[in-house]
C-alpha cells in the first residue's frame, strides 16, 4: 500500500474474467497482503478458465470494455485437471478471430496465475492497464460498435424547434 | 403530366444538384472488389447514400441486392427507450430523423413495391399507421429509371408490371437512344425533384421513342407466367393441402434469404435489448420462413415443416395481399430467385398454380410422396 | 459418369436398398442447378452433376433440416468431395450414422464460385478458390464411385486457396476492421449463412435464444459483428469449407472468409483438418498438454 | 419484481478507511429491485447476523447481496445465515470489496467508486441466482477392493475393522501380490512372508470381508456410491465350498509347468497354489496346460480328490454386486522386456500376459547364446527367499552354482528416455542395497558390484541402510554399464568408473537388474473399466497432486499403492489406509448430500453432439434417451448424473447450442454481471 494512485485523462475499463481457485485466490492473496494494483479491473468470477465463453468476452466488449482480462490456473494445476487446457485452445482460437476481425488483440490478455502469485497478479494487471491506458479506448468497440441508439436519445434542434 | 429529355451523362449532374440541395440522395453503387481477390469475389451492387455524382450505377447494372424497402421500413430501429427504477419503470422516448430522400435509380419493380408496403403501414383505410415508415414515405421521392437489360430472373410482365412501367414513381427516366432520356414528371414530388434539376432538362420527351424502347425491353423477358388464375385457385381452401405444397418445397432450407431481399415482404418482430435494467425496444426485419416465426409458447408450431412456411409466403403474395390490401404482392424483381441458395423458384409455384387451375383432376396426389 | 451414378440409383431404389437418393438437378434458369430428392427408380434420370452442382447436399442430411422426421431409414446422396467431408464430420459429431447414408462419390473437378458465372465450361476466371488445391476431388469416404479410386496422399496441411484471406491478413488491423465494417454494413441478419451450413445443427441456434439475449436480435453492428464471431467461433475446427454461407448470402458478404481463416489457425496449432476420420473429436474439445500457448503471460 | 438486500460491511475500518461504505449502501438503495439496505462495522459478528436474519426475515428478502471481504471467507457463515433465516442460501452472495478493493486501494474515492460498481454488478447478477436444493442420493456402504496384494489388504482389513462390508477381487489364485514374493525388506531385513500372511490370514477370517480370488471385474457402472460391478469368477475347476486344501491334488498331479510365483525359476504342477502360505488354500487348474482339460487325458487329481470337489465342467461365473466406494489397489509390474536389451533371455512365463500359450510356447525355451544368469530383481528375491526354489541359498539358474562374483545394476529401464521411463522408480537404490547385503549374508566370500546413475535414500533409515550395505562389502561404482557379453561360464561387464573416469570390466557369474517399476502391462483397460484418468506410463490419475492424492479423477473410486505411481512398501501401506479413511468418510452418512452448483442439461434443446461427453473430466455427463408417453422413443440427450458432478462448467462452455446451465453460474447471471459493467471506473 502506499503508491499514489495518478488519475489520467483516460482511465481504462477492464473486465476479468477468473477462475476462483487460482486467479482469484491470488487476488485474495495480494488484499491480504496490501499490496496495490490499478483499480480499473472488475472480476467475474468463475468456478475455472474452462467455464470462460468467448461470449462473454465478446459481450465485455460490447459493454465498453477497453481490455479484457482472463486468467485461470497453471497448465497441470487446474482443480478440474483440464479446464484451462480447453480454455487455452479456446483462447489461441478466439484471439485468432479477433485478429481477422481488426480487433487488436492486445486488448485481450491471458495469464495464469496461481493462488500464491499474488505479486504476479498485480503486476500483470498493472502492466495491463498501462498498456491499455497507451492503447487509448477501444475504437471499434468504443465508436463503431457502439450503443446503437444512443443518438435517437437526444433530440436535435432543429426536431425541437 | 410534364416530360423532358436529360443526357444520361448528366446523372451525376443531377445528383449533384439534389445533394446541394440539402437532400440525402440514395442511388445504385458498386462496391468495388479487386481482382486479385479472387474468383470468389463479386461486384456488389447496392443502394447507399451518395455524397457526390461521382460514383454512382444509375441505369447500370440490374437490380440492386437490397431493394429500397429499408429506406422506409428500417432494418432495425428502436421504438422508445425504458428504465427500471425499484418498481417504475420510465419510458424514454426516441427521436427519430426523417431527413428529405432522393432515391435515383429505382426500376420499375421497386418502385411498384412502394404501394404493397403502403398497403401495410401506411394504409388509412386500415385505421394503422405506421409513424415511421409514414414520416418516411412523406419525405421520400423516387427517381425511377426503365429497365433496360432484364436477366432470366425477371418476371415483371407475369405480374402485370413491364421493365418500364412509372408505377410508383415521382419521376420517371427511359432510355431512348443516344444516351438520351425521356424524363416523365408523375406527382408533385417529382415536380419539385424536377424544378432543382431544371437546368439540365431539356424540352420536351419523345413519348414514341420512350414506348419503342420499352416494348423492345419487354421482348427480353424470357420468363411469362400466367398469374391470373392463382389467386381464385388460392382461395380454394382444398388446395391448401395440396401435394404440390410439399413436393416443391421440400427443397426449402429456410433460410429466409427471400424474404429479406423481397422488395415487399414487411415482417418484423419487436424484442426488448436490455443492459441491465435498462434498454431498448426494438423493431427489426423477420422473415416468415424461420422455424420459431410461429412458435407458440407452448411449444406448438402450427408452420412446423419448412413446405408450410414456404406455401405462407406464396399464399401472403399472392392472396392474402390482393385479398386483404388490394394490391399486388409479387412485383416480378426476381430477387427471391437468384438469392436462393436451393433454387427454390417462385415462378415455378405459380406455373405448377396455373397448370392446376386448368386442369383441375389433372395431377393427383402422390400416394408414395412422403 | 453421371451414368453409372444413375444406374447405381436406380438399382439402390428398384432393390429398396434406399429410401431416397439426393442428388442435382436442372435448376429454373441454365445457370443453376437445384437439389433433388429421388424417391422412385424411373426419375433418377433427372440426376446430373457437372460444376454448377455448387449446393452441399449434406444440409439435407442434418436434423435440423427435419431430416430425421422423413422416415427415411437409408438415404443415398450424390458426394463430391468436399460435401462428403461435412458427411463425415456430421457423422464425427454424431449429427448422423455411417449406416443411414449411402454415398454415392462423384469425381469433382471443381466447381464455378458463382452460378452466374457459368459459360458453359469451367476455367481459371470461375472457377472457386476453394477447388485450389483440393484433396478429396477423388472423395475419400465412399459407397459407390464411378471407375477406380486412387489413392490420394491427403496428409498434406490444409491449404487456405482463397487470396483473398491473405490480402487481408496483410492489412492493418484498422484497414482490416474497416473492411468488415463495409460488408457487415449490408447484413440485414437473414441467417441465411447459417441455414445453409450443414454444421450449424442447433435445435435453437444462440441468436435466438433470449436467456441470456447472447446477440442482440437487431441487424446493427453490435448485432451484426457479434453474430458473425459467433457464427465462426462455433465453425472453428469444425467447418469443411464447403463456402455455402458466402454463396448464399444475398448481400454476398464473404463471411466464409472467416472460417478459412480459423481453419489455417486450427491447422497451424493444432494439426487437425475436419472431415476426414469418422472418429476423430474436433480440437476446442480435446487438448494436449503442450498446446502453444506463446500468447500467455 | 426482486426484493434485494445489500449489507455492507465496513469490517471495522479495514473497508471503511478506503471505502465510504454509507456512500456504496445509499448508492444500492437506489438500484432496480434493492429494497433494503444496512451498513454496519461487522456484518460477520453475531449481532450482524441477527441483522442480516431480522431483515430477511422483517422485509421479506428474496436475495442478499453482502458487500464485505472475500467469499472465501464467509460466503458460508451468510449463506448459513440466510438458511436460518428462511431463504434459500444460494440466493446470497458476496461482493467482494475488502479483499479486492479496500486492501488494495488507498483512495478512498476511487475504493469507494469500485466499491459501488462490484457491488452493483452482484446486484443484478443476484436477480438470476436460481434456489437450489443440495441433492440427497443414496449409498450403497460396501466397498470393493481391486487387488489383493498388500496395498488392498491394508485397505480391506482397515475398513472391515470400522465394520464395513468389503469385497477384495484379486486376478491370481491367491492374495499376496508382489509382496509375497519378497525375501526380506528394507531396510529393516525383516522376513516379507514372516509379515504378509498373517494379514493374509486375518482378511480369510473377517467375517465382513469377502475374497473373490481367481476373479477379475468385468464391468463397473453407476457412479459414487452406487456403483454395480459385474465380477467374473474365472473357472477354477475346483468347488470352493468343498475343498478342505489338502495338497493330495497338486502332489500328484503328473505334469508341470513354470511357476508364476517363482518367476519361472521352478515347476509348478497344474493343479496349483502359487506358493504354499496361498490364502484362500484352493487350488486352481490351469486349463492352458491341463491334459484333461484339453485332450479329456489324465484326471489324476478328481480321483485322488478326497472330499470329491473338482469338476472339470466347471464354467466361468459372473456376478454383480452393488459397491458405494471403489478402491483399486493392481499394482506393478518389473519392465519387461529389458533383458532383451542387455543380452538376457527371457523365460517364457515372463512374456506379456497378451500372448497366448501357443505363441508362449513358440518362444525358444534354450539359452543358447543368451546370458541365463542375468536375472532382475524379483527373481533375485525368490532366490534369496527361504521359501523360494532354492531354499534360501543363492545359486545361479544356469547351472546351480553359487556366484561368486555378483554385479547388480541400477537404474535399469528407470531415468532412460530412451529405452525406457523417464521416471525415477524410486525403490531400486534400496532394495540393491538390500540384495547385496543378503548376497553377502549368504555367501561371505562374495564379491557385489553395484554400478549406480545416483543413489536416493530419501528415507527414515534408508540412507543408514545404504552405509550398512558398503560396509558390509558391496562395491558402489557410479557409472553406467554399456553391455554384457558371453565370457565362458561368466559374463563380462563392461562399464564405466565415472568418478574416476576409468572404464571398470568386471567378469561376474550373475548379474541382477534394478529393473523398472511400470504400471500393469493392462492399466489402460482397467482404468477405462472403472472410467478414471491414468497417465502416459500407465499409471492412475489422482484427482490433485496435492491435495487429493488418493481419490481419483472419477468419484468414489480410489487410488492405493503403486497403481498410483512407484512407491515403497510403507508409502503403499499408508496410502491404502488413507483411502479406507475417504471411503469410511463418505460412509459416515446413511445418505450423500450433493453440492447443487452442477451442470444441469436442457433435454430439449441437446442436440446430441456428445461434446460435453467428451470433455467432462469426471465422466458425469450420460447418453439418455427420451420417451413420449408412450413409450416410444423420441429423442436423445445429455444427462448430467449429480452424483459426479464437481461443478467445473466446462461442458458449459463447449456445448454451442447453450443447453447446459452451471448452476450458481448460469449463463443469465455472468450475462447480467457483464452487462451491469461500464459504468464509472475510476
Amino acid at each position: 500500500m502506499g503508491k499514489k494512485i495518478e488519475i489520467h485523462d483516460f482511465e481504462p475499463k477492464i473486465m476479468a474474467f477468473v477462475c476462483k481457485w487460482c486467479t482469484y485466490s491470488g487476488a485474495d492473496l495480494a488484499g491480504t497482503s496490501r499490496m496495490d494494483y490499478s483499480p480499473n479491473v472488475r472480476m467475474v468470477r468463475l468456478p475455472c478458465s474452462g467455464r470462460i465463453d468467448p461470449q462473454f468476452m465478446i459481450k465485455a466488449f460490447e459493454q465498453g470494455a477497453d481490455g479484457v482480462f482472463i486468467s485461470g490456473c497453471h497448465p497441470g494445476d487446474c482443480h478440474y485437471n483440464e479446464g484451462n487446457y480447453y480454455a487455452r485452445r479456446r483462447n489461441t482460437t478466439f484471439r485468432q478471430l479477433m485478429d481477422f476481425n481488426g480487433i487488436d488483440i492486445e486488448r485481450i490478455e491471458f495469464s495464469w496465475i496461481s493462488a500464491a502469485e499474488a505479486i504476479k497478479w498485480t503486476e500483470v494487471i498493472d502492466a495491463f492497464t498501462d498498456k491499455i491506458r497507451e492503447l487509448g479506448r477501444h475504437p471499434q468497440y468504443n465508436d463503431d460498435i457502439v450503443d446503437p441508439y444512443a443518438q435517437f436519445l437526444v433530440q436535435k434542434d432543429q426536431e425541437s424547434a | 403530366m410534364k416530360t423532358a429529355t436529360l443526357n444520361k451523362s448528366e446523372i451525376g449532374k443531377c445528383i449533384d444538384l439534389l445533394v446541394q440541395s440539402d437532400l440525402r440522395v440514395i442511388a445504385p453503387r458498386l462496391i468495388p472488389r479487386l481482382d486479385e481477390d479472387g474468383t470468389d469475389s463479386i461486384d456488389v451492387l447496392t443502394f447507399t447514400e451518395v455524397e457526390s455524382g461521382d460514383d454512382h450505377q444509375v441505369g447500370e447494372g440490374l437490380l440492386p441486392l437490397n431493394g429500397v424497402k429499408e429506406f422506409l421500413f428500417a432494418k432495425h430501429e428502436p421504438l422508445f427507450a425504458y428504465e427500471k427504477r425499484g418498481k417504475k419503470v420510465e419510458i424514454i422516448p426516441v427521436h427519430h430523423e426523417y431527413p428529405q430522400t432522393v432515391i435515383i435509380g429505382v426500376r420499375p419493380c421497386d418502385a411498384a413495391s412502394i404501394a404493397s408496403l403502403e398497403s401495410v403501414f401506411s394504409n388509412a383505410n386500415a385505421g394503422f399507421e405506421d409513424p415511421f415508415f409514414t414520416e418516411r414515405r412523406s419525405r421520400t421521392t423516387f427517381i425511377t429509371y426503365s429497365c433496360t437489360a432484364p436477366d432470366a430472373s425477371c418476371f415483371c410482365t407475369s405480374v402485370d408490371l413491364a421493365p418500364d412501367s412509372s408505377k410508383g414513381s415521382d419521376l420517371h427516366l427511359t432510355e431512348i437512344g443516344d444516351g438520351r432520356l425521356h424524363v416523365e414528371v408523375l406527382t408533385k414530388a417529382g415536380e419539385a425533384v424536377a424544378k432543382q434539376l431544371e437546368s439540365l432538362l431539356e424540352g420536351e420527351g419523345d413519348q414514341a421513342a420512350r414506348e419503342k424502347s420499352g416494348a423492345e425491353v419487354h421482348e427480353k423477358l424470357t420468363r411469362l407466367r400466367n398469374s391470373a388464375p392463382i389467386m381464385d385457385w388460392l382461395m380454394d381452401t382444398a388446395n391448401f393441402d395440396d401435394e404440390m405444397w410439399q413436393r416443391l418445397g421440400e427443397k426449402c432450407i429456410g433460410c429466409g434469404s427471400c424474404t429479406f431481399v423481397c422488395p415487399t415482404c414487411h415482417c418484423f418482430d419487436i424484442v426488448d435489448e436490455n443492459k441491465g435494467s435498462k434498454g431498448y425496444r426494438v423493431k427489426f426485419w423477420d422473415s416468415c420462413q424461420f422455424d420459431h416465426f410461429t412458435l407458440h409458447a407452448s411449444g406448438h408450431n402450427p408452420r412446423d415443416w419448412q413446405y408450410k412456411r414456404y406455401r405462407n409466403r406464396f399464399n401472403c403474395k399472392f392472396k392474402i395481399y390482393p385479398e386483404k390490401f388490394e394490391t399486388q404482392g409479387c412485383v416480378g424483381c426476381g430477387r427471391c430467385i437468384r438469392a436462393c441458395p436451393v433454387n427454390l423458384d417462385i415462378t415455378e409455384y405459380m406455373a405448377e398454380v396455373a397448370h392446376k387451375a386448368a386442369n383441375p383432376n389433372a395431377i393427383k396426389a402422390d400416394p408414395d410422396f412422403e | 459418369m453421371i451414368e453409372q451414378i444413375r444406374n447405381q440409383a436406380r438399382k439402390l431404389l428398384e432393390d429398396g436398398d434406399v429410401d431416397v437418393v439426393i442428388g442435382y438437378a436442372e435448376g429454373s434458369d441454365p445457370c443453376r442447378t437445384t437439389p433433388v430428392f429421388i424417391r422412385k427408380a424411373e426419375d433418377v434420370d433427372k440426376l446430373i452433376y457437372d460444376p454448377r452442382c455448387i449446393n452441399s447436399l449434406p444440409l439435407y442430411l442434418n436434423k435440423r433440416h427435419e431430416y430425421t422426421r422423413k422416415g427415411w431409414k437409408k438415404t443415398a446422396i450424390i458426394g463430391k468431395g468436399c460435401d462428403i467431408r461435412a458427411i463425415v464430420q456430421l457423422i464425427a459429431e454424431n449429427q448422423l450414422k455411417r449406416d443411414e447414408i449411402y454415398i454415392l462419390g462423384v469425381p469433382c473437378e471443381g466447381q464455378v464460385s458463382h452460378p452466374e458465372k457459368w459459360d458453359g465450361s469451367l476455367h481459371d476466371g470461375n472457377r472457386a478458390t476453394k477447388c485450389i488445391g483440393c484433396d478429396v476431388m477423388t472423395p475419400h469416404e465412399t459407397d459407390f464411385f464411378p471407375g477406380d479410386k486412387p489413392d490420394v496422399d491427403r496428409s498434406n496441411p490444409y491449404e487456405v486457396t482463397s487470396p483473398k484471406v491473405a490480402n487481408l491478413m496483410e492489412l492493418e488491423l484498422d484497414k482490416r476492421f474497416a473492411f468488415w465494417r463495409t460488408d457487415f454494413d449490408r447484413c440485414f441478419k437473414c441467417y441465411a449463412c447459417r441455414e445453409v451450413c450443414p454444421h450449424c445443427s442447433c435445435n435453437v441456434c444462440i441468436t435466438d435464444e433470449t436467456t441470456p439475449s447472447w446477440i442482440d436480435p437487431a441487424a446493427h453492428k453490435k448485432g451484426v459483428f457479434s453474430w458473425h464471431l459467433t457464427r465462426a467461433m462455433h465453425l472453428v475446427g469444425r467447418c469443411t469449407g464447403c463456402g455455402e454461407c458466402t454463396r448464399a448470402c444475398p448481400m454476398d458478404i464473404q463471411v466464409d472468409l472467416f472460417n478459412q481463416r480459423m481453419k489455417e489457425v486450427v491447422q497451424d496449432s493444432y494439426s487437425y483438418k475436419p472431415g476426414y476420420s469418422l472418429e476423430d473429436k474436433h480440437p476446442l474439445i480435446t487438448y494436449q498438454v503442450d498446446d502453444r500457448e506463446d500468447f500467455i503471460k | 419484481m426482486a426484493k434485494i438486500g445489500v449489507f455492507v460491511c465496513q469490517c471495522g475500518n479495514n473497508i471503511a478507511r478506503t471505502v465510504d461504505t454509507a456512500e456504496v449502501a445509499k448508492y444500492c438503495s437506489e438500484q432496480d429491485g434493492v429494497v433494503h439496505v444496512e451498513d454496519y462495522k461487522f456484518m460477520c459478528s453475531a449481532p450482524g447476523q441477527e441483522m442480516f436474519k431480522k431483515a430477511i426475515k422483517e422485509k421479506g428478502l428474496d436475495a442478499c447481496i453482502v458487500s464485505a471481504c472475500s467469499p472465501k471467507m464467509h460466503e458460508a457463515t451468510f449463506r448459513n445465515a440466510a438458511e436460518a433465516a428462511g431463504l434459500n442460501p444460494f440466493k446470497v452472495e458476496i461482493a467482494n470489496i475488502r479483499e479486492q478493493c479496500s486492501w488494495v486501494h488507498d483512495d478512498k474515492a476511487i475504493g469507494t467508486v469500485k466499491s459501488k460498481d462490484l457491488t452493483k454488478m452482484m446486484v443484478e447478477r443476484i436477480k438470476f441466482n436460481k434456489p437450489l436444493e443440495r441433492y440427497v442420493m443414496p449409498l450403497t456402504k460396501r466397498a470393493l477392493v481391486l487387488g489383493g496384494g498388500i496395498a488392498g489388504i491394508q485397505a480391506a482389513l482397515d475398513l472391515a475393522q470400522a465394520g464395513v462390508d468389503v469385497h477384495i477381487v484379486e486376478r491370481e489364485p491367491s492374495l499376496g501380490g508382489n509382496m509375497a514374493r519378497l525375501s526380506e525388506t528394507f531396510p529393516t531385513l525383516d522376513c516379507s512372508q514372516c509379515i504378509m500372511t498373517p494379514r493374509m490370514v486375518e482378511v480369510q477370517n473377517h467375517p465382513l470381508i469377502t475374497v473373490h480370488a481367481y476373479a477379475e471385474l468385468e464391468q463397473l457402472s453407476g457412479f459414487i456410491g452406487n456403483f454395480r460391478a459385474r465380477i467374473r469368477q474365472k473357472a477354477k475347476f475346483v468347488i470352493d465350498d468343498l475343498c478342505t486344501g489338502c495338497g493330495e491334488c497338486w502332489e500328484k498331479c503328473p505334469f508341470s509347468t513354470e511357476s508364476e510365483f517363482e518367476m519361472g525359476l521352478a515347476k509348478r504342477p497344474i493343479i496349483y497354489i502359487p506358493f504354499p502360505q496361498a490364502v484362500p488354500t484352493v487350488p486352481v487348474i490351469d486349463k492352458t496346460e491341463c491334459p484333461k482339460i484339453l485332450k479329456d487325458k489324465c484326471g489324476l487329481c478328481a480321483d485322488v480328490c478326497g472330499p470329491d470337489c473338482i469338476d472339470f465342467t466347471q464354467q466361468d461365473e459372473i456376478k454383480e454386486i452393488d459397491f458405494g466406494a471403489v478402491i483399486v489397489a493392481t499394482g506393478f509390474q518389473l519392465m519387461p522386456n529389458v533383458y532383451r536389451e542387455y543380452g538376457g533371455w527371457r523365460p517364457p512365463h515372463m512374456t506379456p500376459k497378451k500372448l497366448t500359450s501357443k505363441q508362449r510356447k513358440a518362444l525358444p525355451r534354450s539359452d543358447a547364446g543368451r546370458l541365463v544368469d542375468v536375472i532382475n530383481g524379483l527373481e533375485f528375491e525368490r532366490l534369496a527367499s527361504a521359501s523360494g526354489p532354492t531354499g534360501g541359498q543363492i545359486r545361479r539358474p544356469s547351472d546351480g552354482k553359487i556366484p561368486e562374483v555378483v554385479v547388480f545394476i541400477a537404474c535399469v529401464g528407470s531415468r532412460d528416455c530412451n529405452k525406457g521411463v523417464e521416471y525415477c522408480s524410486k525403490i531400486c537404490c534400496m532394495y540393491t542395497a538390500k540384495h547385496t547385503m543378503l548376497y553377502q549374508h549368504a555367501v561371505h566370500h562374495g564379491k557385489s558390484y553395484v554400478f549406480y546413475m545416483d543413489i536416493r535414500a530419501g528415507g527414515k533409515g534408508y540412507e543408514e541402510f545404504i552405509n550398512r550395505a558398503q560396509d558390509e562389502g558391496a562395491q558402489y561404482v557410479r557409472g553406467r554399464v554399456s553391455r554384457l557379453t558371453k565370457k565362458g561360464e561368466k559374463i563380462l561387464v563392461k562399464g564405466a568408473d565415472t568418478l574416476t573416469g576409468q572404464a571398470v570390466d568386471v567378469e561376474a557369474d550373475m548379474v541382477v537388474l534394478a529393473t523398472a517399476m511400470v504400471s500393469q502391462g493392462d492399466s489402460e483397460e482397467v482404468a477405462q473399466t472403472l472410467g478414471i484418468g491414468y497417465d502416459k506410463h500407465g499409471f492412475f490419475s489422482e484427482q490433485h497432486p496435492k491435495l487429493m492424492p488418493v481419490e481419483s479423477s472419477t468419484g468414489g473410486i480410489f487410488l492405493a499403492g503403486a497403481c498410483q505411481g512407484v512407491k515403497d512398501i510403507p508409502e503403499t501401506v499408508s496410502q491404502a489406509s488413507a483411502t479406507a479413511a475417504k471411503v469410511l468418510a463418505l460412509f459416515s452418512k446413511d445418505e450423500m448430500m450433493r453440492d447443487p452448483e452442477i451442470a444441469i442439461v436442457d433435454q430439449e434443446k441437446c442436440m446430441n453432439c456428445w461434446d460435453c461427453v467428451t470433455v467432462c473430466p469426471y465422466l458425469a455427463i450420460d447418453r439418455v434417451e427420451l420417451k413420449d408417453r408412450n413409450g416410444n422413443f423420441r429423442k436423445m440427450a445429455a444427462y448430467v448424473n449429480p452424483g459426479l458432478c464437481q461443478g467445473c462448467g466446462i461442458c458449459n462452455t463447449a456445448c454451442r447450442s447453450k443447453s447446459i446451465e452451471l448452476m450458481g453460474y448460469t449463463n443469465e447471471q455472468v450475462y447480467a454481471q457483464i452487462t451491469a459493467f461500464g459504468g464509472d471506473i475510476i
